[in-house]
C-alpha cells in the first residue's frame, strides 16, 4: 500500500516559483525546487542546500553547486541554469524579485558548478534572500518558452512553469489544478538532503477546502494536515474526539494591524496610539486558544517577530489600557465622532472577523463610529494600492520572506517602495527609513542588532501598526502522520512554509 | 348632417400575415350605409364580419379602399371627436366589461374621455343612461360579476351610448343571450334607434334576428360580399345560393314557418 | 422545411441575438466597474511596469468599444481570452470544470423530472385532499430551503452522522478517474466498460445532485400540479370521464401530457437556476465544477473568463430553453404542424 | 310502452360551499323511453347541465353535492350505485358535447381518442380492429377520408367535421342511451343544422335513446318526440313536440315560443308578459305522464 | 386572465389551511421583525459586541439558540435577522416591480418595436441565471448591504416585465381593452387603468412569492462571502459563517437556516394560497 500525505490549504496553489508568493506558493516551491542556500533549522541563518559552499568577498558573491546535483529530467544542475532562473525571475518581476530590485549588478556562470553574483552596494540580507530563489531546469524549460514580452526568451516558459516543475526538489508533479489539488510524487533523480524513509509516496496538496470538510474528514481518517486556517474551536473538537495531535510552526509571521497613517484620523499619532492602547490584546489570545497551552498566537511585544534582530524577549508584550488611550485621545487633533473608521477583514479568513469585530467593539468605546468590511483578498490588494481608499485598518499577516528582519522591515515600513498590502501604513518617517538603509548595508551582525533595536523603539513610538499577536500556526495531524520539522525544536525553521518539507515527514502504513 | 350615406366604403380589403400564410379576410368590399338605417351584415364564421367592424371601428388598417364618414375620409389613424362618432357593442357581455372596475366607472369613461357634460354632471348621466337602457340608477356601484348576462349587454350599450355616437357597430349582440333575454335586447336596440336616430351595423349570423330589426342586408361569404338588398328582398328573393342555404338552417318554431323557410331554400322564393 | 426545424432555426437565431445581449452585458459591467484586473492578476509584489505590460497586452488601455471589438474577433476565431487567474485559455479551463458541473446538474435534472412531475401528478389527482397537502406542504418547503442549506444538511446527517454516503468530491481515493471522454465520470466509465468506477461516481453524485435537485423537485412537483388542475377543468376531460377513460389512465397520459406543455416550459427555467445553484452546491460538497471557477474568477475580476463563465452558463440556459422548446413542440402537434392549420 | 333507459323522480340537488348552500334543482321527474328522443328545454342557468352529469354519475361523487331522489340508467341506481354507471360510461350510456373542437383531447390524434373510446367500459380490443372499426364509424357520420381524419389532431379538422367525430365517437359502441348537451350551439347555424339531421338519422336507425338539451324550443322541434320544459330547476311543461309547439300552456314556454324571433317578419318578437306566472305548476300534456303516475 | 373577484377569491383563500399557516407564518416573521427591540432578550447583540468570554455556547436557557462565535446571542440575531430579510426584500422589490410592471405593461401593449426591444432586453437578463448575475455585479461592487441590494434588483426587473407582458398580451385580447380603445382612450389610460389592474392579482402574487425569493437570493449571495457585512445580523451570511464550525456548533447555522425556511415557507404558502384564490398565473 502506498503511503500517500494528504493536506490542504486555503488559497490556490501556484506552481512557478517566480511568481509564488503566499504560503502554499512556498511549500509547493521548497518541495519542486530547490534553492542555492535554505534556512537554518533550530537557529538563524541559512544552511548550504543547492550550493554546497559560497565565499562573500565584498560585493561579489560565489557558490559553488552541490556534486551531481541534477533536475528530476536528469539534465545536471549547473551555474547556467541558476543564472537563467535568476534573470527569468527579475524579467517577469513578480513574486520574489522585488528581494532582489536593484541590488544585483550582474550574475554569471564562472564554469559549470560556480556562479558569481555581483551586488551594486553592501547589501547584508542578500544571501538570506537567495532562499527565495528557485533554480529551474533551464535545459526543459526552453523547450517549452511559448510567446510573450521577452524578446528571445519568449514567454519565458511562464505558461509551461504554472502546469509542471522543472526542479531538483525531493519531489515532482503528477497533476495539479490551480483550483483542486496538486498532486506531488518523488523525484527518482533525487540526491540531495536525506528522504526519510518513511516519507510519503504520494502528496495531495488540496485547496479551498471548507473548515467544515475537513473536520468531517479528518474524523472519518480521510485526510492527514490540516491546514492552519481552522477556526480554533475546530481544532479543538478535533483534537477531543481524538484521534489526531496539535502541532504548531512558529515562525517569523507577525499579525499586524495595519493602520492607515495617510488618512484622517489616523494620520495623527495621537490618534494611532490610542487605538494600540485600546486594543484588546488579552481576549485577542483569548479568542486564539485551542487548547491548554496550544493557541494560534503568541504574544507580541513589537514590530518584529520572535528569533529576529529587533525583537525583544525580555519585554513585556502590550496590554490593553483604556485610561491611556483615553489620555492620548486626547491630545489628537481629530474628535473620533467626526471620524469613522473602516476596518477590513480578509474574507478567506474567517478567525479573522472576530478579531475585526473585536477592534470594533473596543474601538467604538473610544467614541469612533467603527465599520467592518469583509473584503475578499484579491480587491484589499487592489485597494491598499492607493492610500486614499484604502481602509483605515486591516489585519494582515506578514511573514518575513527571507530569514533576515530585512525582509519584513524593509517592506512593511520603508516609504520607497509603492504602496502595497506590506507597506499598508504608508509610514513616511526619515527617522524609519534612515535605520531601514543601515540595517541593509551594515553586515556587523552586532551592529545590525542594535540598528534593529532602535528601529522597533522608533516604530512603537510611531505606532503605524497595532502589533496584535505573533502567528502560531496550529495544525493537526492524523495520528500516524508526523511532520518532525514541526515536532521537534531542534528542527524548526525560522521562516514559515520552509518546514513542510514532504521528504521530511513520517507516514506509518 | 350631410345627405347620402353616412358610412361609404370603396373596395375594401384586408389581408392578415400569420408566419409566412397570409389569410384575405375581406376582398373588395363595397358598403353604404344610410344614415338612421340598420344595417345587418350576416355571413358564416369566418367570413370576414369582425373584420370589417375592426376597420370601420378604426382598431386597425384596411389594406386596400377606402372609407368615407359622414362625407370626410376614415382612416384608422382618427381624431378623437371621430372616435366618439362610431361606437361598438361586443358579443360577449363578461369580457367586454372589465372586472375590477364598477358599472358606473365603465359607463363613466367616454364622458371622461370626450369631456361630455361638466365633471359634477356626470355621475347624473351616467344613472340616466342607465335608466335609459332599463337598469336601475344604483347598479352604477355594481361589478360586472354580479350582473346577468343581459343586464351586462345592457350596461355595454350604455356605455355606447355614452359616447353619444352616430353609429353603433353590434358585433353578434345578442347571440350569448337566452331568447328571452335576446327578445328584451333586442327591443330596446330597436327603440333606441329610433329615439335616438341611431344608426346601426348589426352583425349576425342568425336570421331570424336579422328579419325583426334590419332595413337592408349584406351577406357575407369569405370575406366578400355576395349580396346586398333590403330585408324584404333577401327574404323574399334570396339571389345567392349562400343566402338560401342561411335561411334553410334558421330553427323555427311552427310548422307553417317551416314549410316556408323550406320552399325558400329549395327555390330561393317566398311562395305566394 | 417542417415547421419545426424552422421553429427551431427561428429559436437559435433569437439565441444567438441573446447571447450577444449578454456578451455586451457582461462585458461592459465587467469593465465599467473600478477595479485593475491586472494589478490583482499579477500579485501585490509585480512593478509597476510589468502591470503596465500586461494591461498593454491585453488591450485593457484601449477605448470600451474598442475593447468589445478585439472580444468579439477573438470569440470569432473560438477563443474567450486567457485567465488572469489561471494564465491558461479560458475555454480551455471552462472545458477542465464544466463537465464536473455538467454531469450534477443532468443528475439533478434528472431527480427533478422523475420525482417532482409524478408528485405533482400525485397532488393534482387527489387535489385537496391529504396526499395533495403533504405534497404541496413537501414541495413548497423543498423549495423554500437554499440548496446550501440542503447541502450543509445531507451532509451533516448522511456523511458525518451516518456516514452513509462520501463527503465529497467526484470519486472515492483510489479510483482513478475514466479516461476523458465526454468529462462526465459516469458516462465515460459506462463507454469504456469500468462498471465499479461508474458505481463509485454515482455513489458521490447522490448527496450533491439530491442538494442540488431538492428545490426543483419541489418547484416541478408545483408547477405540474398547477397545470393538471388546470387540465382537469378543460372539456376534453369532461368527456374522457364521460366516456369511461379509467380515472388512472387520464392522470397518467389524457391530462398529463397537455398539462406538461407550459410546465416544461418553466422548467427550462427552473433548470437554469439549477446551474447558479450548483454555485451554492458545489462550495459545500467540494464538486470541482465551474461554479467554483466561477467564484474565484469573479472575487478576482478576471474580465476575461468571467465573460467566459457567463456566457457559457448563459448559451447553457439557452440550449435548454432550446431542448425544452424542441420537446413541447413535439408534445404539442399546434407547433409541429402549424402548417396545416386553417383548412 | 317500451321501458325507460332514464328515469329521474323527484329529483333534488343542492350545492354547498361552506355555509351557503344553494338549490339547483327542486324535485324534477323525467324518463326517457328506450329508443325515444327527449329534449329537455330551458334557459341559462336552468339545470339542465347538471341533470344529465348526474345521470352520468358525475357529480355525485364530488364535494358539496347533496342530491336527492331517484335517478336510474338503464336499471342502475346513479346516486347508490355510481360506480355501475362509470361501468357503463362510453359505451351503454354517452354523451355529447357543446364545443366539439375543446371537447378532444388537442395533443392526441383522432385515431389514440378514438380507441380509447372503443376500449370503454374494460373491453379488449386489438388496434388495428379498433382502427378498422373507428374508420367504419367516421364513414358512417360522412366524414370524406376517415383515414386521414383519424390521424389527424382535433385542431386540424374544421367544427363540423369534430361534431361528425364526436358523433362517431358517441354512437361507436352502440350505446342505448346518448346524453346530449347543446350539441354544436358554438358552431355555425349551418354546420349545427347539418349534423343536427346527422345525428337524427343515425340514432332514429339505431334505436338509441336520447336526451337532447338544449335553450332554444325551436331547435328541438325537429328533433324530439317528447319536450320537457324547465324552469329554474323545476319542470314547468311536459308534453309530445306537437302538443307543446301546437297548444303551449304554461305561460313560460308561451313566452319562450313569443320571443323567437319569426323568420316570416311581423317585427320585433313579443316581449315576455308576465314573468311572475313562470313558477305556475307544472303542465303534463295527455299521454305524457311519468311511469307510475297518472296522467294529469 | 383572473376571471374571479376579490370575495370569492376570499372565500377560497379562507378554505385552504396552507394559505392560513402561510399567513400566520408571514404574521409571526413579521410579527417579530417588527417588534424585535421588545422580543429579542439581548438587544446589545445586534451590533459587534457580545460576550467574548461565552463563545460557542450551546443552547441553553439563557441563550435559546446558543450563543456565536464572538459571544453573541443567536435568538437575538436571528429576530433582527428577520426584520433586515424583510426590509432588503421589500425595497428591492419596491423598485423593480415597479420598473418591471412599467416595461412589461408598454411591452405587452405598445407591441412593435418597444416590444422587441424591451423584450430582448428581458431574455438576455433572464439567460444569466439571478445568482450569477448578481455575483458578476458583486463582484465588481465593493460587498455592502446597498450593492447587495442593487445587485439583486438589478436582475429582479425582468421576471415582473415578463409576467406582466404574458398578462398583458392575453388581457389585451379581452373585450373591455377594445371598448376602451374605440371610445379612444389613451393608450396610457388603457394600459394603467383597464389593463394593469387585472395584472393585479398577478403580481400581488408573485410578490408574495418573491418576498421569499429575494430572501433566498441575498442569504446565497452572503454564502458566497458576496452580500451583507457583518456585524448585520444578516440569516444567510449566519448560515454560511456557521457552516465552518458544523457539526460541533450547529446551532450557528441550524437556527438561521430554520428561521429562512420559516420566513420564505410562510411567503410561499401565503402566495400559493393567493395564486390558487385569484387562479392567477404566475
Ligand atoms: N388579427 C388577425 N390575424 C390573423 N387573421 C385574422 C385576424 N383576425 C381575423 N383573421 C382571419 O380573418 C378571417 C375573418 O375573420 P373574422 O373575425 O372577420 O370573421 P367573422 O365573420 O367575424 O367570424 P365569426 O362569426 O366567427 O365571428 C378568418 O379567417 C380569421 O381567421
Ligand atoms: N359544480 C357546481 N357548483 C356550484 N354550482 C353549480 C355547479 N354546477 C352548476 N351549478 C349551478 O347550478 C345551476 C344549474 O347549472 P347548469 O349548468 O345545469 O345550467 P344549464 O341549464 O346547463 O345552463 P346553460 O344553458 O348555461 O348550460 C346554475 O345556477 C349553476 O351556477
Ligand atoms: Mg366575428
Ligand atoms: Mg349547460
Amino acid at each position: 500500500q502506498e503511503r500517500v500525505l494528504r493536506l490542504d490549504e486555503s488559497a490556490v496553489g501556484e506552481i512557478d516559483p517566480a511568481k509564488g508568493t503566499d504560503y502554499a506558493d512556498t511549500v509547493l516551491a521548497v518541495n519542486l525546487y530547490e534553492p542555492l542556500v535554505y534556512p537554518a533549522q533550530g537557529e538563524a541563518g541559512v544552511q548550504p542546500w543547492l550550493a554546497s559552499d559560497w565565499t562573500i568577498d565584498g560585493l561579489t558573491y560565489e557558490f559553488t553547486l552541490r556534486d551531481g546535483a541534477s533536475f528530476a529530467s536528469g539534465n545536471p544542475v549547473t551555474a547556467g541554469d541558476v543564472v537563467w532562473s535568476f534573470e527569468r525571475l527579475m524579467a517577469m518581476g513578480q513574486g520574489p524579485a522585488s528581494l532582489f530590485e536593484g541590488r544585483v549588478e550582474g550574475v554569471e556562470a564562472v564554469d559549470d558548478s560556480t556562479v558569481r553574483f555581483t551586488l551594486t552596494e553592501p547589501f547584508a540580507p542578500f544571501l538570506s534572500a537567495l532562499v527565495q530563489l528557485s533554480v529551474i531546469d533551464s535545459t526543459l524549460a526552453q523547450e517549452h518558452l511559448g510567446e510573450g514580452p521577452y524578446g528571445e526568451n519568449g514567454g519565458y516558459a511562464s505558461d509551461w512553469i504554472s502546469a509542471n516543475s522543472a526542479g531538483s526538489g525531493a519531489y515532482i508533479i503528477a497533476e495539479h489544478d490551480p483550483q483542486i489539488e496538486t498532486v506531488l510524487v518523488p523525484n527518482p533523480n533525487y540526491d540531495g538532503d536525506p528522504v526519510d524513509p518513511a516519507a510519503p509516496e504520494q502528496v495531495t496538496y488540496r485547496y479551498s477546502l471548507e473548515a467544515s470538510t475537513v473536520r468531517a474528514l479528518m474524523s472519518r481518517g480521510e485526510h492527514d494536515v490540516t491546514s492552519q486556517w481552522l477556526p480554533p474551536e475546530v481544532l479543538k473538537a478535533l483534537n477531543e474526539e481524538g484521534g489526531v495531535h496539535l502541532e504548531t510552526e512558529p515562525g517569523g509571521t507577525g499579525e499586524y494591524i495595519m493602520l492607515n497613517t495617510r488618512r484622517a484620523p489616523l494620520d495623527d499619532v495621537n490618534c494611532r496610539r490610542a487605538l494600540s492602547l485600546a486594543y484588546d490584546y488579552g481576549t485577542t489570545l483569548h479568542l486564539l486558544t485551542v487548547t491548554e497551552g496550544v493557541a494560534q498566537g503568541i504574544p507580541m511585544s513589537g514590530p518584529m517577530p520572535q528569533g529576529f534582530y529587533g525583537s525583544d524577549p525580555e519585554r513585556r508584550a502590550p496590554t490593553q489600557d483604556m485610561q491611556a488611550a483615553q489620555e492620548a485621545l486626547a491630545e489628537c487633533q481629530y474628535d473620533p465622532a467626526e471620524y469613522p473608521l473602516d476596518i477590513a477583514w480578509i474574507a478567506e479568513v474567517p478567525a479573522r472577523e472576530r478579531i475585526a469585530l473585536l477592534m470594533q467593539a473596543t474601538f467604538s468605546q473610544l467614541g469612533f463610529q467603527v465599520n467592518v468590511t469583509r473584503t475578499p483578498w484579491a480587491l484589499i490588494t487592489q485597494q491598499v494600492t492607493d492610500p486614499e481608499t484604502a481602509p483605515h485598518a486591516i489585519e494582515i499577516a506578514i511573514s518575513a520572506r527571507t530569514p533576515d528582519p530585512d525582509s519584513l522591515a524593509y517592506n512593511m515600513f520603508s516609504s520607497t517602495l509603492p504602496p502595497t498590502w506590506i507597506s499598508s501604513t504608508y509610514l513616511a518617517d526619515e527617522e524609519v527609513d534612515r535605520l531601514l538603509e543601515e540595517g541593509r548595508s551594515e553586515t556587523d551582525p552586532e551592529a545590525r542588532a542594535a540598528i534593529y533595536d532602535a528601529l522597533s523603539d522608533r516604530l512603537r513610538d510611531l505606532a503605524p501598526g497595532i502589533w496584535a499577536y505573533e502567528a502560531n500556526p496550529v495544525y493537526a495531524l492524523r495520528n500516524g502522520v508526523s511532520l518532525p520539522n514541526l515536532e521537534q525544536d531542534d528542527r524548526r525553521f525560522a521562516i514559515s512554509g520552509y518546514g513542510m518539507l514532504f521528504k521530511d515527514a513520517q507516514i506509518d502504513g | 348632417m350631410t345627405e347620402g350615406p353616412l358610412l361609404q366604403a370603396r373596395g375594401l380589403g384586408k389581408t392578415f400575415v400569420v408566419g409566412d400564410h397570409r389569410v384575405q379576410a375581406l376582398k373588395d368590399v363595397d358598403l353604404e350605409v344610410a344614415s338612421g338605417e340598420c344595417h345587418a351584415v350576416v355571413g358564416e364564421s369566418g367570413s370576414g364580419k369582425s373584420t370589417l367592424a375592426n376597420i370601420v371601428l378604426g382598431i386597425y388598417p384596411a389594406s386596400a379602399g377606402e372609407m368615407l364618414f359622414d362625407g370626410a375620409p376614415l382612416g384608422q389613424t382618427r381624431p378623437r371627436a371621430m372616435r366618439r362618432r362610431i361606437q361598438l357593442v361586443q358579443q360577449n357581455p363578461l369580457s367586454s366589461l372589465n372586472i375590477r372596475r364598477r358599472i358606473g366607472a365603465s359607463i363613466r369613461l367616454p364622458l371622461d374621455v370626450h369631456g361630455i357634460g361638466a365633471r359634477s354632471e356626470r355621475p347624473a348621466r351616467v344613472e340616466a343612461l342607465l335608466e335609459e337602457v332599463g337598469l336601475e340608477p344604483e347598479m352604477a356601484r355594481r361589478t360586472p360579476a354580479s350582473l346577468s348576462g343581459g343586464q351586462r349587454q345592457r350596461v355595454a350599450i350604455a356605455r355606447a351610448l355614452a359616447a353619444e355616437p352616430d353609429l353603433i357597430v353590434l358585433d353578434e349582440p345578442t347571440s350569448a343571450l337566452d331568447v328571452l333575454v335576446q327578445a328584451r335586447v333586442l327591443a330596446l336596440l330597436d327603440r333606441l334607434r329610433r329615439e335616438r336616430g341611431l344608426t346601426y351595423i348589426f352583425i349576425t349570423h342568425d336570421l331570424a334576428v336579422v328579419r325583426a330589426l334590419a332595413d337592408r342586408i349584406s351577406v357575407f361569404v369569405g370575406g366578400e360580399k355576395v349580396e346586398t338588398g333590403t330585408t324584404e328582398a333577401i327574404f323574399t328573393a334570396p339571389q345567392a345560393a349562400f343566402t338560401r342555404q342561411l335561411i334553410g338552417a334558421v330553427p323555427v318554431a311552427s310548422e307553417e314557418e317551416a314549410r316556408m323557410r323550406d320552399v325558400i331554400r329549395e327555390t330561393g322564393h317566398t311562395p305566394g | 422545411m417542417s415547421p419545426i426545424l424552422r421553429l427551431l432555426i427561428h429559436r437559435l437565431a433569437l439565441s444567438l441575438l441573446v447571447l450577444a445581449g449578454v456578451s455586451i452585458l457582461i462585458f461592459f459591467v465587467a469593465r465599467v466597474v473600478p477595479g485593475d484586473p491586472a494589478r490583482i492578476a499579477l500579485g501585490p509584489n509585480a512593478g509597476a511596469e510589468a502591470v503596465e505590460a500586461l494591461r498593454e497586452e491585453r488591450h485593457l488601455n484601449d477605448p470600451l468599444i474598442v475593447q468589445y471589438g478585439w472580444f468579439l474577433r477573438d470569440l470569432a476565431g473560438g477563443d474567450l481570452g486567457t485567465s488572469l487567474y489561471t494564465r491558461r485559455p479560458v475555454l480551455q479551463d471552462i472545458a477542465a470544470y464544466l463537465p464536473a458541473t455538467l454531469e450534477l446538474v443532468f443528475i439533478a435534472g434528472l431527480m427533478m423530472v422523475l420525482v417532482g412531475l409524478p408528485l405533482g401528478r400525485l397532488a393534482a389527482r387527489h387535489q385537496r385532499r391529504g396526499p395533495d397537502h403533504l405534497a404541496r406542504f413537501l414541495s413548497v418547503l423543498a423549495v423554500c430551503t437554499p440548496a446550501f442549506v440542503w447541502g450543509v444538511i445531507l451532509q451533516l446527517l448522511l456523511a458525518y452522522v451516518w456516514p452513509i454516503f462520501p463527503l465529497e468530491g467526484r470519486l472515492s481515493t483510489g479510483v482513478a478517474p475514466p479516461p476523458d471522454i465526454t468529462g462526465l465520470y459516469t458516462v465515460d466509465a459506462l463507454l469504456t466498460g469500468q462498471f465499479g468506477t461508474m458505481l463509485n461516481a454515482l455513489y458521490h453524485l447522490i448527496l450533491p445532485a439530491t442538494a442540488l435537485a431538492l428545490s426543483g423537485i419541489g418547484q416541478s412537483a408545483r408547477l405540474t400540479r398547477s397545470s393538471m388542475i388546470e387540465t382537469y377543468r378543460k372539456p376534453y376531460i369532461e368527456m374522457a370521464r364521460a366516456y369511461g377513460f379509467k380515472e388512472g389512465r387520464i392522470a397518467r397520459r389524457y391530462a398529463f401530457r397537455p398539462a406538461l406543455i407550459p410546465t416544461l416550459t418553466v422548467l427550462g427555467l427552473d433548470f437554469a437556476a439549477m446551474l447558479a445553484n450548483a454555485f451554492l452546491v458545489e462550495r459545500v460538497f467540494v464538486w470541482p465544477g465551474l461554479s467554483r471557477y466561477g467564484v474565484e474568477v469573479i472575487l478576482r475580476k478576471d474580465l476575461d473568463a468571467i465573460v467566459g463563465v457567463v456566457l457559457v452558463i448563459a448559451a447553457m440556459f439557452l440550449i435548454t430553453n432550446l431542448v425544452v422548446d424542441l420537446i413541447v413542440s413535439i408534445i404539442n402537434p399546434r407547433l409541429r404542424l402549424a402548417e396545416k392549420r386553417g383548412k | 310502452m317500451a321501458d325507460p333507459v332514464l328515469t329521474v323522480r323527484d329529483l333534488h340537488l343542492a350545492f354547498r360551499k361552506g355555509r351557503q348552500r344553494t338549490e339547483v334543482l327542486h324535485g324534477i321527474s323525467l324518463h326517457v323511453n328506450a329508443g325515444e328522443k327527449v329534449a329537455l328545454v330551458g334557459e341559462s342557468g336552468s339545470g339542465k347541465s347538471v341533470t344529465a352529469q348526474l345521470a352520468l354519475a358525475r357529480l355525485q361523487q364530488e364535494k358539496g353535492t347533496e342530491a336527492e331522489g331517484l335517478i336510474e340508467v338503464l336499471g342502475h341506481d346513479a346516486t347508490r350505485s355510481p360506480a355501475r354507471i362509470a361501468a357503463m360510461r362510453g359505451h351503454r350510456v354517452t354523451m355529447i358535447f357543446q364545443d366539439p373542437t375543446s371537447a378532444l383531447n388537442p395533443v392526441f390524434r383522432i385515431g389514440e381518442i378514438f380507441e380509447q373510446v372503443l376500449r370503454a367500459g374494460g373491453q379488449r380490443l386489438r388496434a388495428q380492429e379498433a382502427r378498422r372499426r373507428a374508420e367504419a364509424a367516421l364513414a358512417e357520420v360522412q366524414i370524406p377520408d376517415p383515414a386521414r381524419a383519424l390521424d389527424s389532431y382535433p385542431f386540424q379538422l374544421s367544427g363540423g367535421m369534430n361534431q361528425r367525430v364526436m358523433i362517431a365517437m358517441a354512437l361507436a359502441n352502440g350505446p342505448e342511451l346518448l346524453l346530449a348537451d347543446e350539441p354544436g350551439t358554438a358552431l355555425d347555424v349551418t354546420v349545427q343544422a347539418q349534423t343536427l339531421r346527422l345525428m337524427d338519422d343515425l340514432v332514429t336507425s339505431r334505436g338509441t335513446a336520447v336526451l337532447f338539451i338544449s335553450h332554444n324550443l325551436s331547435v328541438v322541434r325537429e328533433f324530439a318526440d317528447r319536450v320537457y320544459v324547465i324552469y329554474r330547476g323545476r319542470i314547468v311543461e311536459h308534453g309530445r313536440t306537437e302538443q307543446l309547439f301546437s297548444d303551449p300552456r304554461h305561460p313560460y314556454t308561451k313566452a319562450l315560443l313569443a320571443a323567437a324571433p319569426r323568420l316570416l317578419g311581423g317585427g320585433l318578437p313579443d316581449l315576455p308578459q308576465g314573468a311572475e306566472a313562470f313558477a305556475d305548476p307544472l303542465l303534463v300534456h295527455d299521454g305524457c305522464a311519468e311511469p307510475g303516475e297518472v296522467t294529469a | 386572465m383572473s376571471s374571479k373577484t376579490s370575495s370569492v377569491a376570499l372565500t377560497e383563500f379562507r378554505s385552504n389551511p396552507l394559505s392560513i399557516i402561510g399567513l400566520v407564518l408571514v404574521a409571526l416573521c413579521v410579527g417579530l421583525a417588527v417588534f424585535a427591540d421588545l422580543v429579542a432578550p439581548y438587544p446589545a447583540h445586534v451590533g459587534p459586541i457580545g460576550d467574548f468570554m461565552a463563545i460557542n455556547q450551546a443552547p441553553s436557557a439563557a441563550h435559546w439558540f446558543g450563543t456565536d462565535t464572538i459571544g453573541r446571542d443567536v435568538l437575538t440575531r436571528i429576530l433582527y435577522g428577520f426584520r433586515l430579510s424583510l426590509v432588503m426584500a421589500a425595497m428591492v422589490l419596491a423598485i423593480s416591480m415597479p420598473i418591471g410592471v412599467a416595461l412589461g405593461l408598454m411591452a405587452g401593449y405598445l407591441g412593435g418595436w418597444v416590444e422587441f426591444a424591451i423584450m430582448r432586453l428581458t431574455d438576455v437578463f433572464l439567460a444569466i441565471p439571478p445568482l450569477v448575475l448578481a455575483m458578476a455585479i458583486m463582484g465588481f461592487l465593493p460587498a455592502t448591504l446597498t450593492n447587495a441590494m442593487l445587485a439583486v434588483t438589478a436582475m429582479w426587473w425582468p421576471w415582473y416585465t415578463r409576467l406582466v407582458y404574458n398578462v398583458v398580451r392575453s388581457e389585451a385580447r379581452e373585450g373591455y381593452v377594445l371598448a376602451a380603445e374605440v371610445i379612444g382612450a389613451s393608450p396610457l389610460h388603457v394600459m394603467t387603468r383597464e389593463i394593469l389592474p387585472n395584472c393585479a392579482p398577478a403580481i400581488l402574487t408573485k410578490l408574495t412569492l418573491d418576498v421569499g425569493f429575494v430572501v433566498l437570493m441575498v442569504s446565497s449571495l452572503s454564502f458566497l462571502g458576496l452580500g451583507v457585512q457583518p456585524p448585520t445580523p444578516d440569516l444567510g451570511s449566519m448560515v454560511a459563517d456557521g457552516a465552518k464550525y458544523m457539526p460541533d456548533a450547529w446551532w450557528l447555522s441550524i437556527f438561521p437556516a430554520l428561521a429562512i425556511m420559516v420566513l420564505v415557507l410562510g411567503f410561499n404558502l401565503l402566495g400559493d394560497g393567493l395564486r390558487e384564490a385569484f387562479d392567477a398565473e404566475v
